[in-house]
């Protein structure tokens, strides 16, 4: 652990308003390929997974640069991806449990 | 939050509320991971009322989701706003974060009305027990939301919410984030993700 | 006192062990002072269980004597003594860490396997050709049905011996858990689901039982019987359950309590015919099935004795012998009990 | 509130201001670390006292002493007392007391937040009991709407068709209150660990209680959260009518099982961690040499915590999950008992060469690792699903469960209470006395709980009310209900030992020659802790030369130090919080529910508010 004593200046390596933009651009793109796979009835076979590959770029893009988690200290990561590690697995194991999967 | 903490001696040389705030984001993961799963577990097993089809509405929901992604965007806008100082747009971007969570919520709400309206209540089925309180507690969520903005553009015209305090911002930042992530898993995994066979194109 | 207490730890890893036998040695040789011993199985499933946990319990009481002894050793050996040496500061031995991180790694594994495959052994599929009975738990009694050969019984389930049977389980209210100790584990009783036990009983005798899943005021209450007969005493059982018992119209006190059985009374709901099936009577289905009450031996899901006392106790005042009883208490006189006891107990 | 007058170098430190008014609005951590021992011990022998009455009941066959109705109550209560409020706020004194002087911090990182967990404990513990004494106000009589469901309160069993009075109702939302204490405490202790560490005291550095209590928050706050939506589910269908747990509408009551043991299994390493940690605190300090392998003792913890959260369907082997799903849980739930053997080992390996002073805290660290040693063997033998089929729900379970807990976490409770009373005190508890009391526990407890072993395997069945003679339990139930007795008994030698011990000579700062950092400070330690913050050079600061700077710390505080003062708005917000609660329980009328509801609402509200923007500097 680095030993600071000032109090860091919150997101000085922080993202220009120009990255924010184009963020925002590619999360509309994806929501608009969701909604347009959904309604392409030779997709549906695949639709479970591409929705899920989709919907986790879109929250990866979200908490990447909008919640600043790429920027910031690597214990935000850890406080933050260990609970989201066994929600993930609490669901996945549901399902299995309840033989949804 | 109250003003800024005397600079005091840190381990991580981190903010101890911006720590809590990340591990209060962490927790809420499991709270909406265990509404999602009993989502899917009941998917499909109601006895009766509308189902899945007949009843959720894809394009109004598409709007509403874009409408949340545009406020993650004003959000994150408002931040940089007060992190430079420039009061007038840091009003302009929370007042409108403020409004498009307002705006989703009117779309819930009229949701909400309309599916009571075909016959798909709270306890009409599983369908209807699980869908209202997975996106009651989302709706819930983006309400708090809506009033934490809205006392932050107060506290702002009051000159209470200069840089300095721009920590404030980012932890409702990363509330309202938050809050968008969970709706886009909630928007696929419930509205997109329809196991249930489609009717005849 | 340090001595006082180190001889008093000496003493106990063998006392333990000594106590711990007991049970094993009493029960092998006295009569049967423990119906519901889960340590004397009666079919081949029980045996697969029970052979499972004696070597589970074996390994357990060696790491139990390994690990108190080291401590007790250690206790004795350090205590601080006037004079006695200082503490050696050691920090850690990476050596004895492995060790002692494999070794009880190794005994894990030594239980795994032979867990894993008794899982699949008792997983609860019997053959095609098993007996299949279905078994709903109620609050608080057991129900049987017999879909083959048509019948249904309560609390005291009869099994021809050598022969497989798979057991249907599953709940009318709340959750149960069928369990007779020496046949097989427990396995819950669920509304809305079926779970299975599948075993063949080895001897005939009569197993004792209880649920064993907290469901309410009169959990403790909710006692089964497992009857075991030959073959050909079941045939015979499951035939007299087939036909209906016929009244004996000599009998002036078994037509009296026909009538007392049959009398609508007020309110409704206090009505026999209401809730229990009564061949060629009645087809209530809230209460056990009647039909053939008098052939059991015990009434109240095992509470009481099947004879005239335990009868005419259970009528006059149901809720005080099962607490929380959906049976409610009927104003019934003396004589209509006499006669009531005197008609079920006909019931053959 | 104003905050405290910086002290001036010269002057003494600020007395702490006394009064019933400091105690309400107080947001140091060592008062609420008292409020909270204080609390939970009060509620710890409740428990004990419903436990007394159970065994008393089952001391022969075929008891009439309590009807079946009560003793349901009296059992759901003893288990939900014991878990939420007795053994979890006990470890949270420790961790309030304890954590911020371990690792070298004046207070906790959020004081108020702090001190509202502890009012939202002490409401919601009020709240959960005043089932006992409302019945009249539900048309009940007394001692008749208590919790009567189990503390797993099993669906749909709780439901309101098969539980229609309030005693669940009592039981849902005094489990939401209590919940929403534990994760306020559980978000402040992960920060104050992580941030709030002297400089020098590397996470590999910091005392193994303090590491075990940080799983154990992680633990909280990753639990919690699931076994409150099992909770609102469980709530909605008692208040609304909706249909979660409604098998007629497809509803399925496993889903209750899972999500109460996803959280319930966590909840059980919550409950053992923080005594494991203290254990390994106790033993190095009366072995006078460094705990054996801490690096293995911390890692183990962490792999308890985490492995913690795939094990939790062994509760479930009866249910017939299948083959597959039984042999994955079986073998996850046997590889954890590999971390666990390895820290008792290490244990053993801290008395081996050592010079063991048998003070109090010292026999019950060793009672614990003896008795949890016995705990966790017979733990491993319903490991395995065939014979879990046998012993699952029997007094089989209930052995090793009190041996795990009784002779694990409240041995290793007792022993901080004997090891830590100084410094919280500043006078030691009688050694004599203390021995009597661990003598007379640990026969006790081996009498109460070994004999259950037998009465489990003969096929006695966990819950029920009565037994028949025919079982042939009733002589093993009478030795456990002497053993209880005796018990009792202990309990009150140790009250007696605190009351005689309020006079005793005052303790210095370690009278235990101990290493670690909550030693360098006065007993009872200032109301800043430490007059200079030390820093920290090896992970026994005490012991090491040079260990801490500077050593000793100087009596009076070279520099002002800034203490912040009390603030109300924590309790206001907890009172809001329970008048939602009291809201909650009339559902059955519309309008008194809703209004009290409202009005619970609007305090919470204003008191969030007040309490954001009052002037606070931490």
């Amino acid at each position: 652990m680095t030993e600071h004593t000032d109090v860091r200046h919150a997101g000085e390596a922080h993202a220009s308003t120009r990255t924010y933009l184009v963020i925002a651009a590619i999360l509309t793109i994806i929501t608009i390929i969701e909604v347009g796979v959904f309604y392409v009835p030779t997709l549906h076979a695949i639709l479970p997974p591409t929705l899920i590959i989709l919907s986790a770029a879109k929250f990866t893009l979200v908490v990447g640069f909008y919640m600043h988690l790429k920027y910031d200290h690597s214990l935000f990561r850890a406080v933050f991806l260990f609970p989201l590690a066994i929600a993930l697995a609490v669901i996945v194991g549901l399902l299995f449990l309840f033989r949804v999967l | 939050m109250s003003h800024a903490a005397v600079a005091h001696h840190t381990s991580t040389g981190l903010d101890s509320r911006k720590i809590a705030f990340w591990t209060f984001i962490g927790s809420e993961c499991l709270l909406f991971g265990s509404l999602i799963a009993t989502y899917l577990v009941y998917q499909g097993r109601s006895v009766s009322g509308p189902t899945t089809h007949e009843i959720l509405n894809i394009p109004l929901t598409s709007i509403s989701t874009f409408d949340l992604l545009m406020s993650s965007l004003a959000m994150v806008l408002a931040l940089a706003a007060v992190q430079r100082g420039d009061r007038t747009w840091t009003r302009v971007w929370l007042a409108t974060t403020a409004l498009l969570g307002a705006v989703f919520l009117g779309f819930q709400a009229y949701e909400f009305q309309h599916f009571v309206h075909e016959g798909l209540g709270f306890t009409t089925s599983l369908f209807g027990s699980t869908f209202f309180t997975l996106t009651g507690f989302h709706g819930a969520h983006v309400f708090v939301g809506v009033l934490w903005l809205l006392t932050l553009l107060v506290r702002s015209f009051q000159g209470k919410l200069g840089p300095a305090k721009a920590l404030n911002v980012e932890i409702a930042g990363l509330y309202w984030h938050f809050v968008d992530v969970v709706w886009i898993v909630i928007f696929t995994v419930v509205y997109l993700i329809q196991t249930t066979p489609l009717p005849a194109a | 006192m340090a001595r006082a207490f180190s001889r008093r730890f000496r003493a106990s890893p063998w006392l333990a062990g000594l106590v711990l036998a007991t049970p094993l040695v009493l029960a092998a040789c006295s009569g049967d002072p423990y119906p519901q011993s889960t340590l004397h199985p009666a079919s081949g499933v029980g045996e697969a269980i029970d052979a499972l946990y004696r070597n589970i319990f074996w390994w357990a009481v060696a790491v139990f004597v390994v690990v108190q002894t080291a401590l007790v050793y250690t206790l004795i050996r350090f205590r601080a003594r006037p004079g006695g040496p200082e503490a050696r500061q050691i920090h850690g031995n990476t050596l004895v860490e492995i060790t002692w991180t494999l070794a009880p790694a190794a005994i894990i594994i030594a239980i795994a396997v032979p867990t894993i495959r008794t899982i699949f052994d008792v997983k609860g599929d019997g053959p095609p050709d098993a007996l299949q009975v279905e078994v709903i738990g109620h609050q608080w009694w057991w129900e049987y049905r017999y879909p083959a050969l048509g019948i249904a019984t309560a609390n005291e389930l009869h099994l021809p011996q050598g022969r497989p049977v798979v057991l249907a389980i599953t709940s009318a209210d709340v959750i149960h858990s069928f369990w007779a100790p020496k046949l097989h584990g427990k396995r819950d009783a669920m509304p809305g689901r079926v779970t299975h036990l599948a075993f063949t009983p080895d001897s005939v005798d009569t197993y004792l039982g209880q649920c064993a899943e907290f469901c309410g005021a009169s959990h403790a209450n909710m006692r089964l019987r497992v009857v075991v007969q030959a073959p050909a005493d079941f045939e015979a059982w499951a035939a007299r359950q087939a036909e209906v018992a016929a009244v004996d119209s000599t009998q002036a006190l078994v037509l009296a309590g026909e009538a007392a059985f049959k009398k609508i009374r007020d309110p409704g709901a206090h009505s026999c015919i209401v809730c229990h099936t009564m061949a060629g009577v009645s087809g209530g289905v809230a209460g056990p099935n009647l039909s053939h009450v008098g052939s059991r031996s015990t009434i109240a899901s095992g509470l009481l004795p099947n004879d005239s006392a335990g009868l005419a106790r259970w009528l006059r005042d149901p809720l005080g012998e099962k607490p929380g009883s959906l049976m409610p208490r009927i104003d019934l006189t003396d004589d209509e009990i006499a006669a009531l006891v005197a008609y079920l107990g006909s019931r053959k | 509130m104003a905050t405290t007058a910086m002290p001036h170098p010269e002057t003494a430190a600020p007395a702490a201001p006394t009064g019933l008014w400091s105690w309400v609005t107080t947001t140091d951590h060592k008062r609420i670390g008292i409020l909270y021992g204080v609390t939970a011990f009060f509620f710890f022998l409740v428990g004990g006292l419903e436990a007394l009455v159970i065994r008393l009941q089952l001391g022969a066959p075929g008891n009439t002493l309590v009807s079946a109705e009560a003793y349901n109550q009296l059992f759901t209560m003893h288990g939900t007392t014991m878990v939420f409020l007795a053994l979890m706020p006990l470890s949270a004194a420790f961790f309030n007391f304890i954590i911020p002087l371990q690792i070298g911090a004046r207070d906790v990182a959020f004081p108020r937040l702090n001190a509202f967990s502890y009012w939202v404990f002490l409401l919601g513990g009020l709240f959960m009991n005043a089932s006992f004494f409302v019945g009249p106000l539900f048309g009940a009589d007394t001692l008749s709407v208590a919790p009567n469901g189990g503390w797993f309160g099993y669906a749909n069993l709780t439901s309101s068709q098969y539980s229609p009075g309030p005693n669940i109702d009592f039981w849902v939302i005094g489990l939401q209150i209590l919940g929403i204490a534990s994760l306020a405490a559980g978000f402040n202790f992960i920060t104050t660990i992580i941030n709030l560490r002297a400089p020098g005291m590397s996470l590999m550095r910091m005392p193994v209680f303090t590491w075990m209590s940080f799983v154990t928050q992680f633990l909280i706050v990753t639990a919690f959260p699931v076994i409150t939506i099992g909770v609102v589910f469980l709530m909605f269908d008692r208040f609304f009518g909706t249909t979660f747990y409604n098998v007629a509408a497809g509803g399925d009551v496993l889903l209750w099982q899972h999500l109460f043991w996803l959280f319930g299994h966590p909840e059980v390493y919550i409950l053992i961690l923080p005594a494991m940690g203290i254990v390994s605190e106790v033993l190095p300090t009366f072995s006078r040499k460094p705990l054996f392998g801490y690096a293995v003792v911390v890692y183990s913890g962490v792999l308890i915590g985490v492995v913690g959260w795939g094990v939790w369907a062994h509760h479930m082997f009866s249910v017939g999950l299948g083959p597959i799903a039984d042999s994955v849980f079986s073998a996850s739930t046997m590889l954890i008992a590999v971390p666990t053997g390895v820290k008792i080992f290490n244990w053993i390996g801290t008395l081996w060469g050592g010079r063991l002073e048998f003070r109090p805290p010292m026999l019950f660290a060793v009672g614990f690792v003896s008795l949890f040693i016995i705990g966790g063997i017979s733990g491993v033998m319903h490991a395995s699903p065939p014979a879990d089929l046998q012993q699952t729900d029997t007094y089989f379970v209930v052995a090793h469960f009190h041996y795990v807990l009784f002779g694990g976490t409240v041995s290793g409770l007792f022993a901080g209470m004997y090891y830590w009373w100084p410094k919280v005190f500043g006078r030691t508890l009688r050694d004599g006395l203390g021995k009597l009391h661990f003598w007379l526990m640990f026969v006790g407890m081996n009498l109460t709980f070994f004999p259950m072993h037998f009465s489990g395997l003969l096929g006695m069945p966990r819950r029920i009310y009565t037994y028949g003679p025919e079982l042939g339990v009733a002589t093993y139930n009478l030795v456990s209900t002497i053993g209880a007795l005796l018990t009792g008994v202990a309990m009150l030698v140790f009250l007696w030992n605190v009351l005689v011990s309020r006079r005793g000579a005052a303790a210095g700062p370690n009278p235990w020659n101990a290493a670690t950092l909550e030693w360098a400070t006065s007993s009872p330690p200032p109301v800043y802790n430490f007059s200079v913050i030390p820093t920290v050079k090896d992970g026994l600061p005490l012991w090491r030369e040079g260990g801490m700077e500077p050593s000793p710390l100087p009596a009076v505080p070279p520099a002002p130090i800034h203490v912040p003062g009390g603030s109300i708005w924590p309790l206001c917000t907890a009172v809001g919080i329970v008048v939602i609660g009291v809201g909650g329980l009339m559902h059955q009328s519309l309008w008194p529910s809703l209004g009290t509801a409202l009005a619970g609402a609007a305090l919470t509200v204003v008191s969030i508010y007040q309490w954001a923007f009052e002037p606070f500097e931490v």
